[in-house]
């Protein structure tokens, strides 16, 4: 605990450092960030996005550094579905969906429940249950998909539907890593709509490199260099600051 | 010459490039502009073969390329200096500079003094390893590695991505030494609108997956180009 | 007590022996009953002049005669030499009559010689001589010993000379304290089972001496243990060089390349078949050759398993890349069809492959036998190894091995022409995989493999040295479980210690680490 | 899951078998048949277990045969025990190995194998033991793919070397054998031939189902998203090793039943058993009928060690030639068995990589 944690407090990042190999990909890294907040990363190639939320969601154990989350837990102990459990909830850069399962099943798997075998082994589906999903693919637009093996998606619905598995966690901090890659103009608008809607009862961190989405979401945004922060402000702020345009925006 | 007629290219089901055509000619720099993920890279892997097309033809030097691996484009002339770099981190940095030895003949396989005169910082470093060195000397040794395969093309994807304003202008010399010489085309793509507009020779704009503005860098209204630049 | 009673009759001989016999020595022997002849044997072997040698074995040949004036002539197969100067002499036939022998001259001819030849001029027959007598423990020999050790040039030979002496000077009843107690030290410093058998076997000692006896075989014991640790380390690396052989190919298919090469121990059969073959052709047609044949047939081993492993990387395995299970799962398939190859051509049964002369025997070096045969796969598997480091680090085709497996994809542009390096490091790696000389069976290969795969899962995959380490230890630990544990036992436990070593370190005792390993 | 598959292979198996067993008792069917059969249903018992963790959970165990082997042993075990004194030598106390071997007293560890009921029972209890204990290890410390299938491997290795050393006490080299009585019954008469070959019926179908109905649960879910994608159920909060070692732990038990049930079936058993060739068999056979059908598993087993039968005893040379070359075909042109021949045609499904991270 130090003084800048209290009440408010969803995250906190303190002079987190990672190397790989003697490749330093997280530099003394410090973030902190209040409950209910969407907060916007951006960053060149390399300069420790990634590797941030995998700290945050235990994959990978800093070399130095403490990383608390909510008032007082400290999550550089615990592994990844403890985690998960404490209310973490992360999409990948790359969507990682159960492919052979239906949508519906993706979204049954990711419910909050008892995660042990001995629960799944017999646990039958509750009107709750059915209920829960019915109300999220609702929100993720995939009603009429839900019967489609994941793996037969379009790139744009399985973003999505991991959207949609995040939601289904009921986390209280989802990390999203570049939700819009490789999506129509049409598709952005909506996730960052999406994202806007969902950030209305928790808070978000998003990665991303498309800079007309990140001014689409109207958000603080944190700049990283060499793993660790160059910039941090409103958009307007961090775009016209010339650290920010030298390394990352250019022109 | 190298001309791009009309290649679509998929990740999957996501869709990249929509029908993109463009040319590049020895002795001009031709420079793809456009924000983040609009399919700059993705063309330039179309050319080099690192990613295949579904529908199109890539003619390089009159014949049609499209279907060869990239090993044997590299063997046609056509070099690359990828984003990230791509340096072979346990390599030394003389062999990562040997590794382009494989496209010559046996008798041409010597780093010419020429490439040390560019980038003088690489021959103090020949015994360094390629992942040891800084961003900006990685990038410098991306460009040394291509050019010790003496290519006839030459694709460079952001160069000055995350690099020191000192080395950008460096880079940006050498580039324009390469134009000079008249022997070689080179397909640039960039972020950074001055730095491309001082080097280019065209100037082909694209957003989504599709080109939207072409021109001499003189007949464009740079207000324009800056306007599907900006955020 | 034997050796006391010899020390009374020498005693005896010198307090009975005439004035004359200290001017000549040879006197005796021109005496008449054999109790003369025997005491003149020992009076000579103790004066030791330059021809006492020749004399007794002539005396023991029956070639010695004696003449009148107690003159005395050797005979040869041409004529007669004087038996005190060497010379030739021309004596009168009829005079001469043959020095009598019997079993007590006998007896005294052979320890007056064991004595002599501490003098030989031959190096090899006065450390022998001088080894004899340690044994022995003769008190007898102790003023022979002496003179020879002062007249010994060769210092490795005066060792063993003081050596025996030392054990001499314990036996006999008549020395001093101090004299023995150097003695006990001499002999702790020779270290050897034979020296603490003496000490241990001690008799009629004074108390300090049993002390310093005591305390000598404690030392000498703790050498042997770390003598008997050398040895068991040299015999854990060969075993470990022959681990390397065939794991070193698979370190580069598997940890290289990815690829579960189930066929590497046919591989090692292949080698081992070509050996084979290549021995028959040279008794068949060339026998001259044989000695020679191991240098024929390696390369040619290396060639016959490079060329069919490009061609199953090639035919199949191309096909697999990234499917690790499923390459594991076909070069299965392949095994079981090279197996049934093998054994359709040359049978079932174990085939005789032969060792060359100088592979066998084997030589001393302090403590440790070292056998020719280990000494020679451990001496190989090192050459193979630097040949093959030094193929990856100083050729183009390592250097291109190297880049492609850091990226492919820059490799690839860099206009690496990606398959034929992947068929070429996998025929590099098939062929590498030799094993040690030994009978060939079409089942060879499969006691390869587990191990293989083992030591190159222990040291960490994708890192030679990391495969040189692993190899050497569990060589090494093998070597040292057996005694303790029996072959069986000590395999198993091996195996167990493994399995949860890797459940422990999954990527083995030296895992590449960084970014290229995480994506 | 298509409960199809699953009903055909119900009726095929039942039915089968009681054709056979009718047939039998006619005459019409000679009783090495019956036990042939027999023994393909016990090896199909093994093989399901294989689909089950590597169809579903991605597990290649390459040393499941040790798990059968066991089951067999612990079988093995009881049946000699009502050798009594019809062996050799005649001891009432001692099997005869262990009289050649000069033994006093039976080992603590045989005690109990008078009765079947703990037979059987250390028939699933111990591959089950020693599934939980390695898997424990193993998940827990995350060793997954190659890694696993090469310790599962050395785990059997081992397992050989063990049994074959006669102070094991399990009879070493020679194994088990010269079984008289199975429950009081000769075991050569045709009636318990019968009985042995509905029971091993019974079992594959009983284990069939209870294999079918795991990976149906909401369980199986989480286990096939663990086989594809591990580290996304941990990031949901599942712990994955748990779900594994459930599943090797049950798939270890339908093993050992598979040779308990194949012991008095053959009539031996001995340390080969435990050789790795043999679980690399099951597995091909799983491969052959298709990874992640279950069904399959049960078809590959039957059709293989039905076609090893006729090689062997048509053309003994060619037999190794025909299984090698099986496993190279079946991987490199029929990556999803004979069932995935029949597998409704999705539209083409969405291998190819997304979007590479950056542009």
């Amino acid at each position: 605990m130090t003084s800048r944690t209290h009440a408010d407090t969803i995250l906190y990042l303190d002079g987190v450092s990672v190397s790989f190999d003697g490749f330093k990909a997280l530099n003394a890294l410090s973030l902190y960030m209040e409950k209910g907040e969407m907060r916007a990363v951006i960053g060149p190639n390399g300069a420790g996005k990634t590797t941030m939320m995998d700290v945050i969601t235990g994959k990978t154990r800093p070399d130095e550094g403490k990383v608390v989350f909510g008032t007082n837990t400290d999550l550089t102990a615990l592994d990844e579905p403890a985690i998960a459990a404490l209310g973490i909830g992360r999409k990948f850069q790359k969507p990682t969906v159960f492919e052979p399962h239906t949508v519906w099943d993706n979204l049954l798997l990711a419910l909050a429940n008892d995660r042990r075998p001995r629960f799944t082994l017999w646990a039958r589906q509750t009107g709750e249950e059915r209920d829960r999903i019915e109300a999220i693919l609702a929100t993720i637009r995939l009603a009429d998909q839900r019967h489609r093996q994941a793996g037969n998606l379009s790139h744009g619905q399985k973003q999505w539907l991991e959207i949609g598995m995040l939601l289904a966690q009921e986390p209280q901090l989802l990390l999203v890593d570049e939700p819009v890659a490789g999506m129509t103009d049409a598709e952005t608008e909506q996730t960052a709509e999406l994202l806007r809607e969902i950030n209305k009862t928790r808070s978000v961190v998003v990665v991303e490199h498309d800079m007309h989405f990140v001014r689409a979401l109207g958000v603080k945004v944190t700049v990283l260099h060499e793993g660790s922060v160059l910039s941090e402000g409103t958009i307007d702020h961090v775009s016209n600051d010339p650290r920010v345009i030298e390394v990352y925006l250019g022109r | 010459m190298l001309e791009v007629k009309n290649i679509v290219l998929h990740y999957g089901a996501a869709i990249a490039l929509r029908e993109v055509s463009l040319t590049a000619v020895p002795g001009e720099v031709t420079c793809l502009l456009g924000r983040n993920g609009v399919g700059k890279t993705s063309l330039l892997r179309a050319v080099t073969g690192a990613h295949p097309i579904s529908k199109g033809a890539i003619i390089w030097e009159g014949s049609d390329i499209s279907r060869l691996p990239p090993y044997e484009r590299a063997r046609r002339g056509i070099a690359s200096v990828p984003q990230g770099r791509d340096i072979f981190p346990l390599l030394s940095v003389r062999e990562n500079l040997e590794t382009g030895f494989a496209v010559l003949p046996r008798a041409q396989r010597k780093v010419s003094d020429e490439i040390f005169e560019l980038f003088p910082i690489l021959k103090t470093m020949l015994g360094r390893r390629g992942g040891d060195l800084s961003g900006g000397q990685q990038q410098q040794l991306a460009i040394a590695r291509a050019l010790v395969m003496k290519p006839r093309l030459l694709v460079l994807d952001e160069p000055t991505e995350g690099i020191q304003p000192s080395i950008i202008k460096d880079i940006g010399r050498i580039i324009a030494l390469l134009r000079s010489r008249g022997t070689m085309a080179i397909l640039l793509v960039e972020q950074y609108f001055d730095f491309a507009h001082e080097l280019a020779s065209q100037i082909v704009v694209m957003d989504r997956g599709d080109i939207v503005l072409s021109g001499r860098p003189d007949e464009l209204d740079e207000a324009d180009v800056r306007r599907r630049l900006s955020v | 007590m034997r050796p006391l009673l010899r020390l009374l009759t020498l005693l005896a001989a010198l307090l009975a022996a005439p004035a004359w016999a200290q001017d000549d020595p040879f006197a005796g022997l021109a005496g008449s009953s054999f109790d003369d002849i025997r005491r003149g044997i020992e009076t000579l072997a103790t004066a030791a002049p330059p021809q006492a040698a020749a004399t007794i074995t002539a005396l023991q040949q029956g070639a010695l005669l004696a003449g009148p004036d107690a003159a005395l002539y050797i005979k040869t197969q041409t004529g007669f030499l004087d038996a005190r100067t060497g010379q030739p002499a021309t004596p009168d036939v009829d005079a001469l009559k043959s020095v009598r022998v019997n079993n007590s001259v006998r007896r005294a001819a052979e320890a007056a010689m064991g004595g002599l030849t501490l003098f030989a001029p031959d190096p090899t027959i006065r450390r022998s001589a001088a080894e004899a007598v340690l044994k022995s423990r003769d008190a007898a020999a102790l003023p022979a010993l002496a003179r020879a050790i002062a007249a010994e040039q060769d210092p490795a030979i005066r060792t063993i000379m003081q050596q025996a002496r030392a054990a001499a000077t314990l036996a006999s009843p008549d020395t001093s304290e101090p004299d023995r107690l150097a003695a006990v030290e001499t002999l702790r410093a020779r270290g050897d089972i034979e020296s603490r058998a003496m000490l241990a076997s001690l008799t009629n000692q004074s108390p300090a001496v049993i002390a310093a006896a005591a305390t000598a075989v404690t030392a000498i014991d703790r050498m042997l243990q770390l003598w008997g640790l050398v040895q068991g380390i040299f015999y854990g690396l060969s075993l470990g060089s022959v681990l390397l052989l065939a794991a070193a190919g698979l370190a580069i298919t598997f940890g290289v390349m990815g690829v579960i090469n189930m066929a590497h121990g046919e591989m090692v059969m292949l080698g081992a078949y070509t050996t084979f073959v290549v021995q028959e052709v040279i008794r068949a047609h060339a026998p001259f050759l044989f000695e020679a044949s191991l240098f024929i047939a390696v390369p040619l081993a290396f060639l016959v398993a490079g060329i069919v492993g490009i061609v199953i990387e090639r035919g199949m395995l191309r096909f697999l890349y990234g499917r690790p299970l499923e390459t594991l799962l076909a070069t299965w398939g392949l095994s079981l069809v090279m197996q049934q190859t093998v054994r359709s051509i040359f049978g079932a049964s174990n085939r005789e492959v032969g060792t060359p002369a100088w592979m066998s025997g084997a030589t001393q070096w302090g403590g440790i036998t070292i056998t020719y045969n280990r000494l020679v796969i451990i001496v190989f598997a090192f050459l193979v190894l630097a040949a093959l480091m030094a193929a990856l680090r100083y050729t183009a085709l390592g250097l291109r091995m190297r880049a492609v497996t850091q990226n492919r994809r820059m490799a690839a542009a860099m206009g690496i022409r990606t398959p034929w390096v992947d068929a070429l490091t996998f025929g590099l790696g098939s062929g590498v995989a030799l094993s040690q000389i030994d009978n060939v069976s079409p089942n060879l290969g499969q006691g390869y493999i587990i191990d293989s795969f083992m030591v190159v899962v222990f040291g960490g995959v994708g890192n030679l040295w990391g495969t040189v380490v692993s190899a050497l230890t569990l060589g090494i630990v093998n070597k040292f479980l057996e005694p303790l544990a029996g072959a069986v036992l000590g395999k198993i436990t091996v195996l167990v210690l493994l399995i949860l070593f890797i459940q422990r370190k999954p990527r083995g005792m030296f895992p590449i680490k960084g970014r290229a390993v995480e994506a | 899951m298509n409960k199809l598959p699953t009903i055909l292979c119900l009726i095929a198996i039942l039915g089968g078998t009681a054709l056979l067993a009718f047939g039998n008792t006619t005459g019409a069917v000679p009783t090495y048949a019956v036990s042939l059969v027999g023994k393909y249903l016990c090896y199909a018992i093994l093989a399901l277990a294989v689909d089950l963790v590597w169809g579903f959970a991605g597990i290649l165990s390459l040393g499941h045969a040790a798990f059968f082997a066991l089951g067999g042993y612990a079988m093995g075990m009881y049946l000699m025990r009502q050798i009594g004194t019809r062996g050799v030598y005649g001891n009432p106390l001692l099997p005869d190995f262990m009289v050649f071997l000069n033994w006093k007293e039976l080992p603590w560890y045989w005690t109990g194998f008078d009765n079947p009921m703990f037979a059987i029972l250390v028939a699933m209890a111990a591959p089950g033991l020693i599934a939980f204990i390695f898997g424990w290890f193993a998940f827990r410390s995350r060793v997954s793919g190659v890694y696993l299938s090469i310790i599962t491997q050395a785990l059997t290795y081992a397992l050989l070397l063990a049994f074959f050393r006669n102070d094991m006490g399990f009879g070493g080299n020679n194994g088990l054998t010269d079984f008289k009585d199975i429950f009081g019954f000769p075991l050569q008469s045709d009636a318990v031939r019968r009985a042995l070959l509905i029971a091993s019926a019974l079992f594959l179908a009983a284990c069939l189902l209870a294999a079918r109905t795991i990976v149906t649960s909401r369980f199986g879910k989480v286990l096939i998203a663990v086989r594809d994608t591990e580290s996304r159920t941990r990031f949901l909060g599942y712990r994955p090793e748990r779900y594994k070692l459930f599943v090797f732990v049950v798939s270890a038990v339908m093993a050992g039943i598979g040779g308990a049930l194949y012991v008095p079936q053959v009539g031996i058993i001995n340390p080969s058993e435990f050789a790795p060739a043999n679980s690399i068999e099951a597995v091909i056979w799983v491969a052959v009928g298709g990874r992640g059908t279950l069904v399959g598993a049960i078809l590959g087993a039957i059709l293989v060690n039905a076609g090893k039968t006729f090689f062997t005893g048509a053309l003994p040379e060619f037999w190794l030639f025909a299984l090698g070359a099986l496993f190279i075909l079946v991987t490199l042109l029929l990556p999803k068995g004979i069932l995935g021949l029949f597998a409704r045609r999705e539209p083409p499904p969405a291998a190819m990589p997304a979007p590479e991270p950056a542009e």
